[in-house]
């Protein structure tokens, strides 16, 4: 407690130099050099001095905060010393969260557009209407019995929110949530689920990593949990006793790439042969792990299946077909240079190779890496995070029109067929929803998502909104989705309300933070929670059922009564405590700091989190969930995917290669079909600043000042080009360039770069905004609108550094 | 031969005129429709410079052109400036008077003046530079002397008010001289400021020790403010302005440009008030040799500054440096050395040329020549810091230019005024020359040279 | 005597900017618009430096944070004739907002280009002056501002520990941006505590300070990248 | 004279002895474990680590053994504190007061901190899991005997104390079988039995339902009462209360003053007698189930704790040998600097004692240098002594 504070602002204004406009009378003097000089006081915040713990939420990362609040106004965060995820430590877009609670753009209170859409037209209604209206149309769509025609589409969510969402939609008789995630920020997930045969829970443990071999992979700029890795980098740099060695290997000289030891420029797209190339030399000349792959891995020798089939291996594939030579050829990393990195990875150990979430075989081809220098289920290697704990609601009896709307076909279910790997296509669902296949969608709920800006077709997803007769989007800020909407039904900022946030972290241990509002809600907004519990109640029957607390914090504090129930973990706490839990943990003890539920609940808001602070090694069961129960050099999950395709469909998906090598590491060129090498020279890589990645900060004055390090790149969007090509194409610093894709052109302000490829140009992605306020709102490109987005052809995801450009002076 | 005795009249007349110096009183007791005309066109400039102020002052320096880093400008540029052409005036003419150069008589004057108008442009043009104009007074409350600023302050005041009594003093039987003229209001004001002149002997006398007492005074304070304002910047640490000649470097600029500008005010005068008898071409030929041999002072300086700072080869220092030369300041740096030395050089070199429009001409470049020396010692240096920070280009801002033109404008004025109010060529002093100074003169020459009768004598 | 100093690893640091950001939330510095970013009168009283050497592909590149130096013989200081800019006991160079003529003396002769100006009234959307934090005076018009290693926070601290009747240790009085920085990169502490990291880093092999030549002694002092 | 002064002090021997034995169950503390957060709280943490985990300015008092009682480990305390002080001046770090109940849970926390295993190596237990001839009876992963159960059902992360709770309860069938097959029951020496169960943790199969199996460690209190209602006191006495068929453990202490499962070894190393002779006396032999194993070893882990008796003849010595007589008084009887210790308020055991002397250590060492007085340094038991005889002479309010 620091007491009160009473200070007043600009007392010392200068009424000195009003000497002269004193003749005319002290009062009267005074006011005109007011009037003249235009200088206006400032209200103090006063009041007590608290501070407040909870989670951010300016991106996915899930730190933990502490808000200094003087009497009820939020005057600034700072990182929670005991939350372990960023351990006192905040990011950039951490510190400005409070320009996203005190934006002066935020919508007040439910808005219902009135004439076209898009036109911006709106008007205030009282959130009685506005929940009365969705009941009414929800209702309509009930008695149709149509209920799988609405869809809930959410952006970087989970917990309990997500789990409410789901629910409501199971309740009300909809398979439809569809989750849109940042997958730019997400690792090698699809080689993970097919060599490790898990979903989730990749984490690289770096703080133990001696050698950090990255393909591409932005850590310090777009890694979906910057403060993590930034505590990690610094971590691992100097606090320990070792120094790490950190490689970047890019096309673009990256802020990670500055900061790395080496910076290893690459041929965009070919990350993989790169990796593959590493592991011939590695097999070449012995240095792999032979116990790992051994006693763990599988598929790494020519083997013979149960049919006496004999089968490719890796080592056999990749001795064959990626020689060093080949590789440097492919990839413009010379060969001394990729024997180099191979021995140094194979030796330096515990190494750990990153990659992107790119093509398929190329995450293959890097995560395989891991398996070859044993770093998986290792420290400093790739660890498999713990489970993070979910309570469990108590179930729910959908009524039978529920029961057959949910049972319908999932509406962003790829073609049959296609995109094997894809559950659901988050990106281009909305494309084809709208040609009514599989059918047509009645109602659409935008929750945490902003598809127009971050998809990359704006226009057509626009339009594909604009044939859905009902959206209701639940935004804190008018986006450019929401413009788009019928209704508005605005949610709290982050700072406002309660939300857990299970998130687990680069130690493999699960933490659940509690989001708790540090300030009343400054507007007419309501927690997205209690307006689902509200329409779930208001529709009565199953749904009314479906929620146990009447509200969302009711909810919430239900749903930490389980995790209590369940016995596990403890709250967050010191290094020490982390430490003190493992060791009790490892002799089978453990010391909870609370005793019963209620000094659970009241500790867990004083310390702002709950963790069970414990990975155990060698737990094969849990690592390795393939058929083999290894790790799988050779996926036999992707051979069981493809399996029943015939060769013609595999021609039509795009996939080039056959037999055993299309489920091994391997690399193809991802060529744009209508791309022309001669006409568009120049390979575009978009890539994401720090402050932008996630693409929902732009609206923060704070973040868009400090876009870039360098000068003039701020409050606006550029394209790095080498000098040397500049020079050719006759374009110097500041001049405003071309460039255009196959799509279409922009035009961006011009910054030469040394660390930029002679035949690839860089764009920031972030900015570019048609709305999101006075911040936001036409500044800067969106380079996604000339991206080609060609898709994967196993998983269906968009690929967006494939486009080939052109560029000129404008 | 028989004259005609009206023609002796007339130039009886004509004769007396002259020994009465009527034309200098003219100015003084009749205005004609030109002087309005002109003094409300150089009000309007006024008028708007002002209103550009008021802007200012209401919202800020940031009207202005200037940023980060570069924090001075148009106002700093012209604080040099008027500063430099300040010394015009009060350096030459005592200067002149010590040396005894008969010459000066009707010069003195006109220079003395733009010395003490041009002050106030100086000093003002700082003020105008302040982001709190309002706390002005702090410089007395809280002043520090450790720094420069505090040292112009104080010098300049100094100057400011030595030069304001070294006008006055020779202006004082001047101003006895209109009292006896005119009637009304104008004597009254004539006669408190004419101290109750007679011109009696003793009067004279202590005139004349107090005159050349300021002349010598007025002297190391000239020298002094110049070499204190380039001391504003030489006792920083930034590159190309942390140098040691920079002190005579701006002095000699200084005299430069001041001997400019007073050619270009007598020209005007002269052509003007018609005193083509008074501002001889002589005057002309003379204060041209002066400004030719200040103009060769100034391209050695020039020369020893950029030499070394291109020899030394210190990075931050040559990034100052090749803005100049090569970047985004070579037009303004190529035009100063044009109009600063090539141009007066070529017309003042060659006696043919210099006449009075050669003079008037090379005097104008040097003028502009100077303002954009002050704008290339300021500018870039700023423009380019020791860190690597974004370049911002300084472009000043209708503000600053509107400003600008207001004080050239307000200077203009203010001479005019003058002239209308005192006569621009010292009347007694011409006087004082033609009754007694070809006596003084053949005296003082005698001591120069050995003469004949001294021979004989001497015998 | 103490005298406080700031470390800036920048093996450590990742260039991420929350310094930056901390910093301007922590001092009630105005966020820039882009008119204001384009005429470059953008304040930051601690921002990133980019440094480029080489040509493709070797390529160095050296991102260093720039807080005001604090030099213990500081040229801003030297130069301001109303003593609005001054170094204190503790070796904290401050400005006195109440004090300063906006000549901006002190801004052209400081080499680092630390200090800054306010070009206009400084501008805030009435919502988010709620954010103001009520120790950091708002700067009005026509003044110099610069970074103060956030010395509201050593009187808090100072309070504090009178309060608890002890004296001042380290991890008490600590600067927004070290305070946030999530790498750890910086460390703030009195450098003439022999026991104290500062003290110590200070005098590491890899120490250097910005512009050391010019004799300015600054109180920032940087450790060099690599091994 | 002489009777008188015998007489005075047999009455304060009564005195000592009596207050002690009263105050030893409460000592005996419930969750030793809570002391870990005033460890923290307290800022030990910043200059002391617990096993590699904290500062490093002081000595990691995980690793360390300070062991002794609760009033030996307050004396090491305070024979450090003059250094301590010093260190805590230069890193600018508050002196921590501690109330006595603090001092106590703290000073059991770092006594308990060797209560937890060291973990074993899996690899060795493999070894052993074959070399003490648990294999003859026991498979894991299908290959060994069939005879006794497979022991890769024990469920993941299950604390070892089930699996020596187990084999205790097990005990005296396994026994009889290995009699039967004339097999010499395995005898685990040091930290065998802890590789042996590491080894078999790893090999752990079974699921756990509710997602863990982390128990509560052993509680001292609820110990004391297993040992009682258990029936072990019948045969065994701690300190000379109890049976006296087994030994009087409270002699054996320093034996038990081990990590839980060496504890549960030596147990099972004296099973067979054990079980003999209660087979011979008709007692069943006691079985545990949940936590009891770990709650009673955390007992017997404790029974080091208890401070034996002050010496009454050594207190009052002491007293003046160590210098506190120069400041001090007793009941008018001493120095005037500091206060007179019989009038001291608020003390209800010599550990508030102990609190109060640490709490005052900027103040003492800065009398004690002005006065060129050493520090006074206390051996073992000699802490229990002055206290003992402080406590005594305290001033009871009527």
């Amino acid at each position: 407690m620091m007491g009160i504070n009473r200070r007043d602002f600009l007392t010392a204004l200068g009424v000195a130099g009003g000497g002269s406009a004193l003749a005319f009378g002290p009062q009267v003097g005074l006011k005109v050099f007011q009037t003249l000089w235009g200088e206006d006081w400032v209200e103090v915040p006063t009041g007590l001095e608290t501070r407040i713990n909870s989670i951010c939420q300016q991106c996915p990362g899930g730190c933990g905060i502490t808000v200094r609040l003087v009497g009820d106004r939020a005057v600034k965060i700072d990182g929670n010393p005991f939350y372990p995820i960023n351990r006192g430590g905040l990011c950039p877009k951490g510190q400005s969260g409070l320009q996203s609670l005190y934006d002066p753009d935020r919508i007040r209170g439910p808005l219902k557009r009135v004439g076209e859409r898009g036109a911006g037209k709106w008007e205030s209604i009282s959130w009685d209407d506005a929940i009365k209206t969705v009941i009414t149309k929800l209702q309509e769509i009930r008695e149709k019995k149509e209920t799988h025609t609405i869809a809930i589409m959410a952006g970087e969510t989970r917990g309990l929110m997500q789990a409410l969402l789901e629910r409501f939609l199971l309740a009300f008789g909809s398979p439809n949530y569809i989750r849109v995630s940042d997958d730019l920020a997400a690792g090698p997930l699809d080689a993970f689920y097919l060599m490790q045969g898990l979903k989730e829970g990749l984490v690289y443990d770096l703080e133990q990593a001696n050698y950090i071999l990255s393909f591409g992979c932005d850590l310090l700029q777009s890694f979906w949990s910057p403060v993590q890795v930034l505590r990690a980098f610094g971590y691992i740099r100097r606090e320990r006793g070792s120094r790490a060695r950190v490689i970047q290997i890019e096309p673009r000289q990256s802020i990670t790439a500055t900061k790395a030891d080496e910076w290893i420029p690459i041929n965009p797209g070919t990350e993989g042969a790169l990796a593959l190339g590493i592991a011939h030399l590695m097999i070449r000349e012995g240095l792999h792990d032979e116990n790992f792959i051994w006693n763990n891995a599988f598929g790494f020798e020519d083997w013979i299946d149960d049919s006496r089939i004999s089968h490719q291996g890796f080592k056999g594939l990749v001795l064959k077909e990626y020689s060093p030579g080949i590789v440097s050829s492919i990839t413009g990393v010379p060969v001394d240079v990729i024997i180099r990195l191979a021995r140094e990875f194979a030796t330096t150990k515990p190494a750990v190779a990153i990659g992107l979430r790119g093509d398929v075989p190329s995450q293959m081809a890097v995560h395989a890496l891991n398996a070859l220098v044993g770093s998986i289920d290792s420290p400093g290697g790739v660890l498999v995070a713990r489970d993070i704990p979910v309570p469990e609601l108590p179930p729910i009896e959908p009524d039978e029109i529920s029961q057959k709307g949910a049972q319908m076909p999932h509406i962003a279910q790829p073609a049959k067929e296609k995109y094997l790997l894809a559950d659901y296509l988050p990106h281009t669902f909305l494309e084809r929803a709208s040609t009514g296949e599989p059918y047509k969608l009645e109602a659409l709920f935008l929750y945490q998502t902003n598809p127009i800006f971050s998809s990359f077709n704006p226009e057509g997803v626009a339009g594909a909104l604009d044939k859905i007769p009902f959206i209701v989007s639940f935004s804190s800020f008018m986006d450019e989705s929401s413009q788009q909407a019928d209704l508005i039904l605005p949610d709290h900022t982050y700072l406002e309300r309660w939300q857990d946030d299970p998130v687990y972290n680069l130690k493999g241990y699960p933490i659940i933070g509690l989001r708790r509002p540090v300030v009343s809600p400054l507007y007419d907004t309501r927690h997205t929670g209690d307006v689902i519990i509200q329409l779930a109640r208001g529709l009565g029957g199953s749904l009314a059922q479906a929620f146990p607390g009447k509200d969302f914090p009711e909810t919430l504090q239900y749903y930490f009564q389980k995790l209590f129930e369940q016995g596990r973990g403890d709250l967050v706490g010191q290094e020490f405590e982390e430490a003190w839990s493992k060791l009790l943990a490892r002799g089978g003890w453990r010391s909870p700091s609370y005793q019963t539920a209620e000094e659970f609940w009241q500790r867990l808001q004083e310390k702002g989190g709950w963790w069970e602070p414990i990975y155990y090694y060698g737990e094969g069961e849990r690592v390795f969930k393939t058929p083999s129960q290894r790790f799988e050099f050779y996926s036999q999950i992707l051979k069981e995917r493809v399996g029943v395709l015939a060769e013609e469909r595999l021609k039509a998906i795009g996939v080039q290669v056959r037999g055993d090598k299309l489920f091994l590491p391997h690399w193809e060129a991802v060529k744009p079909p209508e791309s022309n090498e001669e006409q568009y020279p120049f390979i575009l890589n978009i890539y994401q600043p720090l402050v932008f990645a996630g693409l929902i900060n732009a609206s923060q004055p704070f973040l868009q000042g400090i876009t870039s390090p360098a000068p003039l790149e701020r409050w606006d969007c550029w394209i790095e080009i080498n000098p040397e090509l500049a020079k050719k194409l006759g374009i110097s610093y500041g001049d405003q360039v071309w460039v255009e894709s196959p799509r279409g052109k922009l035009s961006f302000r011009a910054k030469l770069v040394e660390g930029a490829m002679p035949e690839v140009v860089n764009i920031p992605l972030g900015v570019g905004h048609k709305a999101l306020g006075r911040w936001a709102k036409n500044i800067g490109k969106n380079p996604l609108l000339i991206v080609e987005g060609h898709l994967e052809p196993l998983t269906g995801r968009p690929l967006i550094n494939t486009t080939r450009v052109k560029i000129y002076r404008a | 031969m028989v004259i005609d005795p009206k023609v002796i009249e007339a130039e009886r007349e004509l004769v007396a005129k002259i020994d009465q110096d009527e034309i200098l009183f003219k100015p003084i007791l009749s205005t004609g429709k030109g002087f309005y005309l002109v003094a409300a066109a150089l009000l309007t400039i006024v008028v708007l410079a002002a209103y550009a102020y008021l802007a200012q002052f209401r919202y800020g320096l940031g009207v202005t052109g200037l940023n980060t880093p570069t924090y001075w400008g148009v106002y700093i540029t012209n604080f040099v400036f008027f500063i430099g052409i300040s010394h015009a005036g009060t350096l030459i003419s005592a200067i002149l008077r010590i040396a005894r150069a008969e010459w000066r008589r009707s010069i003195t004057r006109s220079a003395e003046v733009i010395t003490v108008l041009v002050l106030f442009f100086g000093a003002g043009n700082i003020i105008i530079d302040l982001g709190r104009p309002d706390r002005l007074l702090n410089v007395i409350y809280y002043g520090r002397f450790q720094s420069p600023l505090l040292w112009d302050v104080v010098s300049i005041t100094t100057y400011l008010t030595a030069s304001s009594i070294y006008l006055y003093l020779p202006l004082i039987p001047d101003i006895a001289l209109l009292r006896d003229r005119v009637k009304g209001i104008r004597h009254w004001f004539y006669k408190v400021l004419a101290l109750g002149w007679r011109g009696t002997e003793r009067q004279i006398h202590w005139l004349e020790i107090a005159i050349a007492i300021m002349a010598i005074l007025v002297i190391p304070i000239a020298v002094s403010v110049h070499t204190v304002v380039s001391y504003v910047f030489a006792m920083t640490i930034q590159p190309m302005w942390h140098s040691a000649i920079f002190g005579p470097y701006f002095v000699v600029g200084a005299i430069f440009s001041g001997i400019a500008a007073i050619i270009i005010a007598m020209a005007i005068i002269r052509r003007v008030y018609h005193l083509e008898d008074y501002l001889r071409p002589v005057h002309f030929d003379y204060l041209g040799v002066l400004l030719l041999v200040m103009c060769c002072l100034w391209f050695y300086f020039t020369s020893c500054e950029y030499l070394t700072v291109f020899y030394g080869a210190e990075p931050v220092h040559l990034a100052v440096f090749y803005s100049k030369i090569t970047g985004h300041y070579a037009p303004y740096f190529y035009a100063m050395l044009a109009t600063c030395f090539v141009i007066p050089f070529a017309i003042l070199a060659n006696g043919k040329t210099r006449n009075v429009t050669g003079c008037v001409i090379a005097s104008i470049a040097v003028t502009i020549g100077m303002w954009l020396e002050r704008f290339t010692i300021v500018v870039p240096t700023l423009v380019n810091p020791r860190l690597p920070y974004e370049r911002g280009i300084y472009m000043p801002s209708w503000v600053e230019w509107f400003i600008f033109a207001g004080c050239f404008a307000f200077f203009t004025l203010l001479y005019m005024l003058f002239t209308k109010l005192f006569p621009i060529v010292s009347i007694w002093e011409i006087r004082e020359g033609r009754e007694k100074s070809l006596a003084e003169v053949e005296e003082r020459l005698r001591t120069y040279l050995p003469f004949k009768e001294e021979v004989s004598s001497k015998k | 005597m103490v005298r406080w100093g700031m470390v800036i690893d920048l093996d450590k640091c990742t260039a991420c900017q929350a310094c930056v950001v901390a910093c301007q939330v922590e001092n009630n510095v105005p966020p820039a618009d882009p008119t204001i970013d384009a005429q470059y009168r953008a304040i930051h009283w601690l921002r990133l430096l980019e440094y480029r050497e080489g040509e493709y592909p070797h390529v160095r590149t050296r991102l260093i944070p720039r807080p005001c130096m604090h030099c213990d013989k500081p040229p801003c200081v030297k130069v301001c004739p109303v003593g609005a800019t001054n170094i204190g006991s503790e070796g904290i160079v401050d400005q006195i907002y109440g004090r300063c003529i906006g000549c901006r003396y002190c801004t052209t002769a400081c080499p680092y280009t630390v200090k800054y100006m306010n070009w206009y009234r400084p501008r805030w959307p009435e919502e988010m002056k709620k954010a103001f934090n009520p120790d950091v005076t708002i700067r009005p018009k026509g003044v110099v501002e610069k970074c103060t290693f956030c010395s509201h926070r050593l009187i808090k601290a100072r309070e504090r520990v009178r309060a608890e009747a002890r004296e001042l240790g380290p991890g008490d009085y600590i600067p927004a941006c070290v305070e946030t920085c999530p790498s750890n990169a910086m460390y703030f502490g009195d450098l003439e505590n022999p026991n104290g990291t500062v003290f110590q880093l200070a005098r590491s092999h890899r120490a250097f300070k910005l512009l050391e030549d010019l004799g300015t002694e600054p109180k920032v002092i940087y450790l060099s990248e690599g091994e | 004279m002489g009777i008188v002064k015998i007489v005075v002090g047999l009455m304060t021997i009564i005195a000592i002895l009596s207050s002690l034995a009263g105050a030893e169950d409460y000592r005996l503390p419930s969750n030793p474990v809570e002391g870990s957060r005033i460890f923290i709280n307290k800022g030990c943490i910043k200059c002391h680590a617990i096993k590699d985990e904290g500062g490093t300015i002081g000595p990691d008092l995980g690793k360390v053994s300070i062991g002794g009682t609760l009033l030996d480990m307050a004396g090491v305390m305070w024979n450090h504190a003059p250094y301590m002080e010093g260190v805590m001046k230069q890193e600018k770090i508050i002196w921590p007061v501690l109330l006595g109940e603090e001092m106590a849970s703290l000073i059991a926390y770092l006594y308990f901190v060797n209560y937890f295993d060291e973990p074993g190596d899996p690899a060795v237990g493999q070894a052993l899991f074959v070399s003490k001839g648990c294999i003859k009876c026991h498979s894991i992963n299908g290959s060994g005997g069939k005879i006794g159960p497979g022991l890769d059902k024990f469920k993941q992360n299950a604390s070892p104390i089930v699996i020596t709770q187990a084999m205790w309860n097990h005990g005296p069938q396994m026994s009889a079988k290995m009699s039967q097959l004339a097999i010499q029951p395995p005898q685990f020496q040091g930290k065998e039995i802890i590789d042996l169960l590491a080894y078999i943790k790893t090999q752990a199969k079974g699921r756990i339902a509710g997602g863990t199996a982390y128990m509560l460690p052993g509680n001292p209190q609820e110990g004391r009462n297993i040992f009682v209602e258990k029936g072990c006191i019948k045969c065994h006495a701690v300190r000379a209360e109890g049976g006296t068929t087994g030994p009087d453990l409270g002699k054996r202490a320093t034996e038990l003053y081990r990590s839980v499962n060496q504890v549960a070894g030596i147990m099972w190393n004296h099973g067979s007698t054990m079980w003999a002779k209660m087979k011979e006396k008709g007692i069943e032999v006691p079985k545990f189930s949940g936590k009891e194993m770990a709650d009673l070893i955390a007992y017997l882990y404790f029974i080091r704790y208890f401070d034996k008796p002050g010496d009454p003849i050594k207190g009052p010595r002491l007293f003046s040998d160590r210098w506190c007589i120069k400041c001090h008084s007793i009941k008018g009887e001493g120095g005037k600097v500091g206060p007179d210790l019989a009038k001291v308020k608020g003390i209800s055991s010599p550990v508030d004692l102990a609190a109060m002397m640490w709490n005052h250590v900027p103040i003492i060492y800065k009398e004690t240098v002005k006065q060129q007085i050493p520090w006074p340094q206390f051996q073992k038991g000699e802490m229990a002594d002055i206290l003992g005889y402080l406590e005594a002479t305290q001033e009871k309010p009527k």
